[in-house]
């Protein structure tokens, strides 16, 4: 049991460690990493919520389609945030 | 087989799934389905409307499951209105976009597709009786909402719709958070149930709740300050679709307001703060359409504006007030309808849209300038048009409850809408011509005969009233009834 | 699943991460300037709903609501089933949106070479 | 200044939250006790088995208690799948290939997604058949197919996805699942009703009447939508840099 709680709090950490990485991160692959991240760790929690539909979803949709959809966004798009190189041109 | 409301979303689903099988036989396919469909769909409502008027409120029950176990859908006298005023709106205006050169050079399949789900969607979020369906169905209005916006690919379109999206996704962060709370309380999610059971959840959390619901259904309902979306969606959308979203998408999200606060909670204050709400959206809305230089947002703006009317007087609360709020939604739409349908044609050629550039069309396109003077004389509320009617029932709940101030802004706000359409009308006959003559789109007869249709129905109803008020007496009743709402949805559970 | 003791524990890891991310991703909604950051903001809100859903259809004890061989007959408690069928429905509607939203952030691109609120103007915001 | 206002608002709206989650005890049993159905949660897990014959009560609920959202629901996809293509749809210059702009990939990555591709498309196939008895449905198996198209889509430039095909399995995957619906309407019952396909034993791959059949449509039709919007993504142009 205590295992479960201590994997839990650890995870709970880990989420919001990565939500924060995933807003401040300007390279806006490694934060779109970060976002599939998340989407990994929440599959993990919904499994020991006793939801293992839902995890089963949250990891077929949420950490290989959804990040696959940004990732491609990016290559079609730019990859800093600030676009620092475009407008030093 | 029976005709029964779940006819409303089965059929046009069957379509969208078919239409691009059919496609690839032949392109018109692409274009008549819909037609068909809508078609069907009218008569749907005419045989139901006869049978509610007969035997009351219809309760479907799907699956097999009753509520509140499985879904149901309700076609009360209220709903059913708005499922045939919705459905009677999408008929006109497919007829309109039937060949409507812009879309054609653009991929119609997915054109029609798109508007076929918008409609479907506002009717289901009309017709359901469960919260968590309404959300789905309020994605589906969402997402064919966002890829008609930006239907023409330019530079404004992507970025009206991806505003309009941003907003979305904002409202269905709210309103899940909404059935979250909802459900962990009092475990349903049909609608009766809630009704039933919303004296069970602690105030401070209903009211949690209802703020959640009413911003994100605000959304599309065009509440201020979340109403953002709206002028440039509208003018950044395809003709058609402008009259779309201020005839069916809207209706849709008022009606939830209207649901939530007559229904589902009864939370004290909750009318006050419609009217409140109402009034500043109205106000705001029609002193920015004063400045617009662009026709179709002075139009977005106007309709932000009737929607603020419509919120008041479904604020005040009395039958009458109600037979003015449902009235002047009719009005909206079908009046609304004919200025967005008659202005795409006005302003064909300029991407700006530019009040200015209408100088002295009304010789060069008599027709269309005259059924756009005739819906501006309808919605600024003269007789003997439909709009004069509502305005009149609407002041007239008004003055029952002894409300003077809302007298006095309802009859402010009118002046107001009577400047800045008299100003286009001034454009229209009274200014010298500047377009030379082949620079104008002529309309296609379809396009004429659509708007004639709107044109020849304001009049109608503006001659002959009684056409509707009884109906929508009945549906007023319908929406005040809510202890036969509930007992009609769980028959039975309760036996 | 059980966790006994340490309900109280686990109980402040759901909800505060869960509203945690809620709030993370709002901010970067309402403040970034970059396009693609703003979805990431809204995918993160999503995942914060999705683990509420779940949270609250969870149940002390409660296994997941399968009638498994193993389980059929024999007395258990099972969690809520209705959040997380709402939560599979919610999951995919995010996907459509979030989907739509980056095609229309690439069409964006295409038009102003650019992703970034400031630099997009034509319209108001 | 926009910062501090915003995070102020935030905190009051996380203030309101936590508040409201008071009232809502993580764990707590809200179901009420199992004789009396206090919520449906409770209802749908004391009758489910009886009622349906599907082991899974997630797939009950999703294919047939609440089938009418899930209809909804693969309509959203249909609709994104459709306004993905009308928002990044480019018009074709005369005699002009469709052809995606991945680059050519290793020889590692070729040999090793033509190993994986049959295995992760009967996975997925495995997960939507057996839906009605284990976790995973049509969603997650759907979800699955596509990932296995994916691999293919980025390992070879080649790699021809029939158009034609997606939109027949789409479609007809549509039909199926609508025309069962309205087969339960015209055999004088309701919208989706469960009643003329046996039950089965519980447990066993035929149970549950018309669920696995729906779900299984479910999957090849989420299979194919989620592979057109990722064979969309996957052929943009890239933009010209116009500075």
């Amino acid at each position: 049991m205590i295992i479960y709680v201590v994997i839990f709090s650890i995870l709970a950490v880990l989420l919001v460690a990565s939500a924060l990485f995933a807003i401040i991160q300007k390279d806006l692959l490694y934060a779109v990493i970060a976002t599939g991240v998340i989407s990994l760790i929440l599959s993990v929690m919904f499994f020991i919520l006793q939801a293992p539909d839902v995890a089963l979803t949250e990891a077929a949709i949420g950490i290989a389609l959804t990040t696959i959809v940004f990732v491609i966004t990016i290559r079609n798009t730019t990859r800093n945030e600030d676009e620092k190189e475009i407008n030093s041109k | 087989m029976v005709i029964s409301p779940v006819h409303y979303i089965a059929v046009p689903l069957l379509a969208a799934f078919v239409i691009p099988l059919f496609a690839k036989l032949n392109r018109e396919f692409v274009r008549i389905i819909p037609g068909i469909v809508l078609l069907y769909l009218s008569y749907v409502s005419i045989v139901l409307m006869n049978q509610v008027s007969s035997t009351g409120t219809i309760s479907e029950v799907l699956a097999g499951w009753a509520p509140p176990f499985g879904i149901n859908l309700v076609f009360s006298a209220f709903s059913g209105f708005l499922a045939s005023l919705m459905t009677f709106m999408g008929l006109v205006i497919w007829i309109y976009s039937y060949r409507f050169k812009k879309i054609d050079d653009e991929p119609a399949l997915k054109f029609y597709v798109l508007f076929l789900m918008l409609i479907t969607g506002a009717i289901g979020i009309v017709l359901t009786g469960d919260i968590f369906n309404l959300f789905v169905f309020l994605e589906i209005v969402g997402i064919s909402a966002y890829s008609l916006t930006s239907f023409y690919r330019n530079r404004d379109g992507a970025e009206a719709g991806f505003k309009y999206l941003l907003l979305g996704a904002f409202a269905s962060t709210l309103i899940l958070l909404g059935i979250i709370l909802l459900y962990s309380s009092i475990g349903t999610l049909n609608m009766a149930d809630i009704a039933q059971k919303s004296h069970l959840i602690p105030t401070s959390l209903k009211v949690s709740i209802f703020i959640l619901f009413v911003v994100g259904f605000g959304i599309e309902a065009e509440m201020f300050p979340l109403n953002g979306w709206a002028p440039d969606a509208y003018s950044q959308a395809p003709g058609p679709v402008g009259a779309a979203f201020s005839g069916i998408a809207v209706k849709a999200g008022m009606y939830v307001i209207i649901r939530l606060i007559y229904t589902l909670f009864d939370i004290e204050g909750s009318f006050q703060f419609l009217i409140v709400m109402g009034l500043i959206t109205t106000i705001i809305a029609e002193v920015s359409a004063m400045k617009q230089t662009n026709l179709k947002r002075m139009l977005a703006y106007s309709s932000i504006g009737q929607m603020g009317i419509v919120m008041v007087a479904f604020g005040i609360g009395t039958r009458e007030a109600i037979i003015a709020g449902l009235f002047l939604m009719l009005n909206h739409a079908i009046i609304k309808g004919l200025l967005f349908l008659s202005s795409s044609y006005l302003v064909y050629n300029d991407d700006n849209k530019l009040i200015s550039s209408l100088s002295g069309l009304g010789k060069r396109l008599p027709l269309v300038s005259f059924l756009f003077a005739l819906g501006a004389f309808a919605i600024v509320g003269l007789p003997p048009f439909s709009g004069f009617w509502s305005r009149l029932y609407l002041l007239l709940a008004a003055a029952d409850k002894e409300l003077i101030y809302l007298i006095a802004i309802i009859l402010i706000i009118a002046v107001i809408e009577i400047v800045y359409y008299f100003r286009v009308i001034n454009k229209l006959y009274f200014k010298d011509i500047k377009v030379k003559s082949d620079d104008v789109q002529k309309p296609s007869i379809n396009a004429v005969i659509s708007m004639s249709i709107l044109g020849i129905l304001i009049i109608a109803i503006g001659i002959y009233p009684d056409l509707v008020t009884s109906y929508l007496g009945n549906a007023a009743d319908a929406l005040l009834d809510k202890a036969g709402y509930i007992e009609n949805v769980l028959v039975d559970i309760n036996n | 699943m059980d966790f006994g003791q340490y309900q109280n524990i686990v109980t402040i890891s759901v909800y505060g991460s869960a509203i945690a991310l809620i709030l993370i991703g709002l901010y970067a909604v309402l403040i970034k300037k970059n396009l693609i950051k703003i979805v990431i903001g809204l995918s993160l809100a999503d995942a914060g709903i999705h683990l509420l859903f779940v949270a609250i259809g969870y149940l002390k004890g409660g296994t997941a609501p399968i009638f498994s061989p193993s389980v059929v007959g024999e007395n258990v408690t099972m969690v809520d089933p209705v959040p997380q069928a709402l939560v599979l429905t919610a999951i995919v509607i995010g996907f459509a949106v979030t989907a739509v939203a980056l095609s229309l952030v690439i069409r964006l691109y295409k038009h102003h070479n650019t992703a970034r609120i400031d630099q997009i103007k034509s319209l108001k915001w | 200044m926009k910062n501090i206002i915003v995070i102020a608002l935030l905190l009051v709206v996380g203030f309101y939250l936590v508040d409201s989650f008071n009232y809502i005890k993580f764990g707590d049993n809200r179901l009420g006790a199992p004789s009396d159905e206090k919520t449906v949660g409770a209802y749908y897990l004391n009758n489910t088995v009886e009622k349906t014959g599907v082991a899974n009560v997630i797939t009950a609920i999703i294919v047939n208690y609440r089938g009418f959202d899930t209809l909804g629901e693969v309509t959203v996809l249909f609709l994104a799948t459709t306004g993905l293509g009308s928002i990044l749809y480019r018009r074709r210059k005369e005699g002009e290939h469709e052809e995606r702009v991945t680059k050519e990939s290793s020889y590692l990555l070729q040999t090793g997604s033509k190993i994986l591709f049959p295995f992760v498309i009967l996975l997925g196939i495995y997960v939507f058949i057996h839906g009605h008895l284990t976790p995973g449905g049509g969603f997650q198996g759907g979800a699955i197919v596509a990932t296995g198209f994916l691999l293919m889509l980025i390992a070879y430039k080649n790699f021809k996805l029939g158009h034609n095909q997606l939109t027949w399995v789409e479609s007809l995957a549509g039909i199926t699942f609508v025309s069962i619906g309205m087969w339960g309407l015209i055999t004088g019952g309701t919208f989706l009703e469960n009643s003329f396909i046996p039950k089965g034993t519980l447990n066993s791959l035929f149970s549950g009447g018309i669920i696995p059949i729906i779900y299984i449509a479910v999957g090849f039709k989420v299979a194919a939508e989620l592979t057109g919007v990722l064979d969309i993504l996957l052929s943009i142009k890239p933009s010209k840099i116009k500075k």
